[in-house]
């Protein structure tokens, strides 16, 4: 990948650029189109960048998939995370975050003319589909339902894909990236996220472990990207097409320091 | 293939001919119809929309070109570290020392036993967890040490069983003119045997090849994960996995072509000029 | 132990290793009925079934098995819409069934290859001979080559199963729980148990392919023709 | 056929007073029938390499041809085109007044016609010594097992190899299998017999074990072709030596003739290297 | 050994005078010396089967020795251990009065000073033919490129292949290659040479000129020991003859007076069955 020759010891920031670790397959979230990068994710992180004085090319993204987050920081590849990284227990012993920047919750996506499908309980019977290995899936068989017939792959793509061919009933994971996805032009029209969505994810900003004043920066410029509106027209701009309606009780969040 | 053939059954006559004709308008006309088939059922799947984003030259400099780089980079470098450990275990397996040979033995045995997937996904989780090298090399170092202890291990045996097919008199005509053990596997044996599994040894390339396609599994930049980012942003899938293929078969074709070529080149360079003549094992003896 | 008896626990590992032996088992039977009969085309003396043999070869064996698993999931399956039983059969019967069907097409390019390999080990001279005393053409293949390629075939046979029962841990990428699945999933949550779960797996591979091997090699003695 | 092989040592009566500037004509054969192969104008090339050139020649019944010449010059070729191992480009091959069919159970049926004898035996690896014999005959001529077994068997005495009928070829020693070979086309009760340099695979000493087998075959009057560098089975059984060189047939003769007195330049210079050792 | 390959037909003088109830010793064979190759009391089993049986042979410098005997008679097997390609189980071999090393450099020195040729010639299949040749006394004589490649294209001209030299083995007739095969023995200015039926994979008009050179190298004076069914060589070229039957030497006389009084029946029966086609 291109973006990765600015790897190496210095390329985490710092020096004249910073490198940002972001998702690449996201829809809606942080999805490279060639060489341009969009979505929500990517939106957030080009304004705080911008916020500790980076902009245009001085801003370097590398993929950081969900295996690799940690490692990325710990080794200092990238100076920050924005790629659906959920703040919790098990990661804070080894990353701080800043953010969170968006709360997600756990939603289902399934098609635009699907009415039987209302929430994790009415799954039962249902062909599930969500990425290997990942909680959300297991979420709703150990707590809903029992029946479902699960799926799984290594990306949302894939499943996506069956959904809209009709093979299976219904996609999960967080709402946020459901919507990202039935935001695309081609799946116009075809898919809808749920809306009732029944776990909390909270966004952080991946940074290496105990950088209160870089985290306290981040938390700022999110704060100012929230007041300043800018961040609803992120929103609107990268997941707003599939109607998704963000959940105004939770977001805009507040970046809670140091957390 | 033709050669082969001729061992079955007499050159055809014209009824058979005939026949063979039928059988042909009939195979194709088959053939025409399922692939027909196949293609209506992906008729959703190659509508201009899904196929236009492939004219388009960011799919090809942005996605395709750099994945089939890193195929390459990663199927190369395995090529090489693949032989050289190849190479050495294959020597081991022949030494004369029996710990060596053992030693040598087990490791060949161990590592064409486990999946090469295995292999690539627990080394790749020990670059990341326990070596903690860069991202960029976490994957690629993944991928490589996959292949290159599972092809190693096939090429030891490649050696060991070229060698030990050459003529038994290649080695003893070796010794019989004073040369050491030793001498005759490096200057008799050795270089014989690689040149006999020179098309094998090509052929096992392809299955590197192939097999780095597995690396987009522990998220590797190969050209089946970049397809995949691709397919992500344009929304077609089947048409692309489609062009993967494509671009696979292409560049195994032209090794496997290469293979046969060499093979070819080299059996032109040993070969007999009367084939006719008995092989020089049977002896044809005149008395009187 | 504690986290190593909850990773047991979580992970059904036997389970994981039967569905790969149905999955072996079975793309076997498939790779050696295809396979079969692509060899007789390709040593057939009908030049468009060779061709037809040779090209089914070349396409298949360039191509890499996880792109054919993934054509026949989501090119047959999902797109075209070909069932292999009903589409409310569980996720995991479906994509067994369809792992199958790839990982025998898929090998039986290696089995016609080693049938073939099997046909050359038979001297010309058998077949001519054959011929000289009157026999036909099904005759002679029926009495006097296939026999003896049949047993000439058996050790390159015993090789594509082992590759098989191996590469049958591609088909968790279209999420089927066998082997390899569950092997990445105990990783991802157990990462400190990385070696152990490694090496139950890699035991699991070794216990299914060594006596393969050994079998087809001890197997390929018995049967060798005596020349 | 069903006498056993006798002396093969006593030469054959009736062959001096042949003339050395025509073919000579035995007593025992019988030329005033049609040749029972018929070979003419026959073409061949591989590739390039034109290996046979407007051959012609006719076997009569009864008569022994040897064929000689060196290596590289067509004799295997020629042999095998005799029943369609090789096709032919051109020209016309007949065996008992019956054009050689191209192909299916017309050609079949006519090569069990032909016994053939290969130098490297070519026995069926994987029956036994008496399956390699009854194969053809229970297959190609329908008979019953017993039936086939009992001829075989009688074949397997009479080329002195009975006590192995249950032995695999490759535990037999060269010259038993060539033996078992010659009994294996026999049991087709053919017309003519083709061999291709039968003894060249051989020991030495297990040479005149199947050359008794083959003498002893020529007396009772069995057409055949054969190519051999044996010039003391030619002395003894030939009626007609056939030399060929680069694809063509140079010579013909009565064996003592040819021997004594080859015409062309290039026999004189094959014989010259084979009898000087 | 710089000479060029003279006339092979000419006959050996000094051997018609020996007697016929001893080995006889003709005039150019040096016994006063320790025998050249010394073979005392060796046996040597596979498996079960007893190849070789208390086998007693020496021979002088100078002598041509010719082992004939039937096929699996141990021939070969005697051939091999000389330069211990086959062990022993007991017994003494030495080679110029120095027992045969087990292994290692010495041995490999030791092999250097005896020839061997091989029934299937086993030149190296990737080398030219002068690279055959001059392997040896580069890699274990220590000669220079130019010097060994001298040399060797003498011995090409010397046995008539000097024109073949960057060739490569496969290119050659068997003839060729045998003769080259022997060039690349004689490289090694050996001892001895051992030459295990080395016409028996040549086609018939390719064997005499092997048996000229071989004649040639006799008649300078090299030691020979030659495993051979060819009697003329024997007759022309041999001193003594040995005759091996089940791993024994059951007859050991002067050519004539085996071939044409044998003592043994074995030796008889096998005489018979060479000898008679
Ligand atoms: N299948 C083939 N393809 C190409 N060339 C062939 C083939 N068979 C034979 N030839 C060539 O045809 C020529 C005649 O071969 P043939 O075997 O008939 O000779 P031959 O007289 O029997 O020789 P030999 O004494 O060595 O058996 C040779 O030059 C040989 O190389
Ligand atoms: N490597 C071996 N392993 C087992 N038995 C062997 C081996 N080599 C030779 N023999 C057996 O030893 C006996 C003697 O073999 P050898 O090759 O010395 O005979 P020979 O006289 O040279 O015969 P030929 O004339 O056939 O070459 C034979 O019965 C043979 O089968
Ligand atoms: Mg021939
Ligand atoms: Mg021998």
């Amino acid at each position: 990948v291109s973006d990765e020759a600015a790897d190496g010891g210095t390329a985490g920031g710092d020096g004249d650029s910073i490198t940002i670790g972001i998702k690449f397959d996201q829809p809606g979230l942080g999805l490279r189109e060639g060489s341009e990068y969009t979505g929500f994710d990517v939106e957030v992180a080009k304004y705080v960048a911008k916020e500790l004085g980076y902009e245009g090319d001085k801003v370097v993204f590398k993929e950081s998939v969900s295996a690799q987050r940690e490692t990325l920081i710990e080794s200092g590849q990238v100076k920050l995370i924005f790629a659906t990284y959920s703040i919790n227990d098990a990661r804070k012993q080894k990353v701080s975050f800043g953010g969170p920047y968006f709360i997600a919750g756990q939603d289902l996506l399934v098609a635009a003319d699907n009415t039987d499908i209302t929430g994790p309980e009415s799954l039962n019977g249902k062909k599930l589909c969500s990425v290997a290995g990942s909680t959300p899936a297991q979420n709703i068989k150990e707590k809903f339902a029992q029946q479902v017939d699960l799926q799984e792959y290594d990306t949302y793509s894939k499943c996506v894909q069956e959904l809209s061919a009709g093979s299976v009933d219904a996609v999960t994971t967080d709402n946020v990236i459901l919507a990202g996805f039935a935001a695309q032009p081609q799946y116009a029209g075809k898919l809808k996220v749920v809306g009732a969505p029944f776990t909390e994810e909270r966004y952080g900003v991946g940074l290496k472990k105990g950088d209160t004043e870089l985290c306290g920066k981040v938390n700022s410029a999110i704060t100012k990207m929230i007041d300043s509106g800018d961040w609803q027209k992120a929103i609107d701009k990268t997941v707003g097409p599939s109607g998704f309606k963000v959940a105004t009780a939770t977001n805009p969040p507040k970046p809670d320091a140091g957390s | 293939m033709n050669q082969q053939a001729s061992v079955l059954f007499d050159a055809p006559g014209p009824r058979a001919q005939k026949v063979h004709l039928i059988i042909t308008i009939i195979g194709w006309v088959l053939l025409i119809a399922a692939v027909a088939g196949v293609l209506w059922g992906l008729r959703d799947e190659l509508t201009p929309a899904k196929l236009l984003p492939f004219a388009d030259p960011m799919a090809w400099t942005g996605y395709l070109l750099p994945g089939l780089g890193a195929t390459l980079a990663a199927a190369a470098t395995s090529v090489v570290t693949a032989i050289i450990l190849g190479v050495l275990l294959g020597c081991g397996r022949l030494s004369g020392i029996k710990i060596i040979r053992i030693v040598c033995g087990l490791f060949v045995e161990f590592f064409r036993a486990v999946p090469v997937l295995l292999m690539m996904v627990f080394s790749w989780y020990f670059f990341i967890f326990v070596l903690r090298v860069p991202s960029a090399w976490q994957s690629f170092a993944g991928v490589v040490v996959g292949l290159t202890f599972y092809n190693g291990s096939v090429i030891a045996e490649l050696i060991r069983s070229g060698v030990h097919s050459l003529p038994k008199g290649q080695s003893e005509a070796g010794l019989a003119v004073g040369l050491t053990p030793s001498q005759v596997l490096t200057s008799i044996q050795l270089p014989q045997a690689i040149t006999a599994m020179l098309p094998s040894l090509v052929s096992q390339l392809v299955v590197i090849l192939k097999d780095t396609a597995l690396g987009s599994l522990i998220v590797y930049s190969d050209v089946l994960k970049q397809a995949t980012e691709l397919s992500t942003w344009k929304g077609n899938l089947i048409a692309t996995f489609i062009v993967v293929a494509l671009i696979f078969i292409v560049v195994n074709y032209a090794l496997t072509s290469f293979a046969q070529w060499l093979e070819r080149r080299l059996r032109a360079r040993g070969a007999r000029p009367r084939p006719a003549t008995a092989p020089p094992t049977a002896p044809g003896l005149p008395t009187v | 132990m504690g986290k190593f008896g909850q990773m047991m626990a979580q992970f059904d590992l036997l389970h994981a290793f039967w569905v790969t032996i149905q999955l072996s088992v079975l793309g076997a039977l498939g790779a050696l009925v295809i396979g079969t009969v692509v060899a007789i085309m390709r040593v057939s003396p009908v030049r468009s079934l060779q061709l037809f043999g040779a090209g089914y070869v070349n396409i298949i064996r360039n191509t890499p098995l996880t792109l054919l698993l993934f054509f026949c999931w989501f090119g047959l399956r999902i797109s075209s819409g070909i069932q292999l039983g009903l589409p409310s059969d569980p996720t995991q019967v479906l994509s067994l069934r369809w792992a199958i069907i790839a990982v025998a097409v898929y090998h039986a390019s290696f089995v016609a290859e080693a049938i073939r390999s099997g046909v050359n080990t038979v001297p010309q001279g058998q077949a001519e001979a054959a011929r000289a005393i009157g026999l036909g053409f099904f005759d002679s293949l029926r009495h006097v080559v296939l026999p003896q390629a049949f047993r000439g075939a058996v050790a390159p046979l015993g090789n594509v199963l082992i590759a098989l029962i191996k590469n049958t841990t591609v088909a968790a990428t279209i999420g089927l729980y066998e082997a390899a699945y569950t092997m990445k999933g105990m990783i991802e949550f157990y990462p400190q148990l990385l070696y152990v779960t490694f090496a139950l797996i890699a035991l699991g591979f070794i216990i299914l392919t060594l006596p393969t091997g050994i079998f087809f090699t001890s197997m390929s003695r018995k049967v060798a023709v005596q020349r | 056929m069903t006498d056993s092989v006798s002396d093969p040592s006593v030469a054959e009566p009736g062959r001096t007073d042949a003339e050395a500037d025509a073919t000579p004509i035995p007593s025992h054969v019988d030329t005033s029938a049609a040749p029972l192969v018929d070979i003419v104008g026959v073409n061949k090339h591989f590739g390039d390499l034109h290996v046979l050139q407007d051959i012609n020649l006719s076997v009569s019944k009864g008569e022994v041809v040897v064929v000689l010449g060196p290596s590289g010059s067509g004799k295997s070729t020629l042999c095998r085109t005799i029943n369609r191992l090789e096709t032919i480009d051109n020209g016309r091959i007949s065996i008992d007044g019956v054009p050689l069919p191209e192909e299916g159970r017309a050609l079949a049926r006519l090569r069990a016609d032909v016994g053939m004898v290969f130098q490297s035996f070519n026995l069926f690896a994987h029956k036994t010594i008496v399956e390699n014999v009854t194969l053809g005959p229970i297959k190609v001529r329908g008979k019953s097992n017993a039936e086939a077994r009992q001829h075989a068997m009688d074949l397997l005495e009479r080329v002195g190899v009975a006590n192995q009928a249950d032995k695999y070829p490759a535990q037999l020693s060269g010259g038993q299998q060539q033996r078992v070979a010659i009994a294996r086309a026999l049991a087709m009760d053919p017309k003519v017999m083709l061999f291709d340099e039968p003894t060249s695979a051989l020991d030495p000493e297990m040479v005149q074990e199947v050359l008794d087998v083959m003498v002893g075959l020529a007396k009772q009057g069995m057409t055949m072709i054969v190519v051999t560098h044996e010039m003391g089975f030619a002395r003894k059984a030939a009626d007609r030596v056939v030399f060929m060189s680069d694809g063509q047939i140079v010579e013909e003769d009565e064996p003592d003739a040819f021997f004594t007195n080859p015409q062309s330049t290039r026999a004189q210079d094959f014989l010259g290297k084979i009898l000087s050792h």
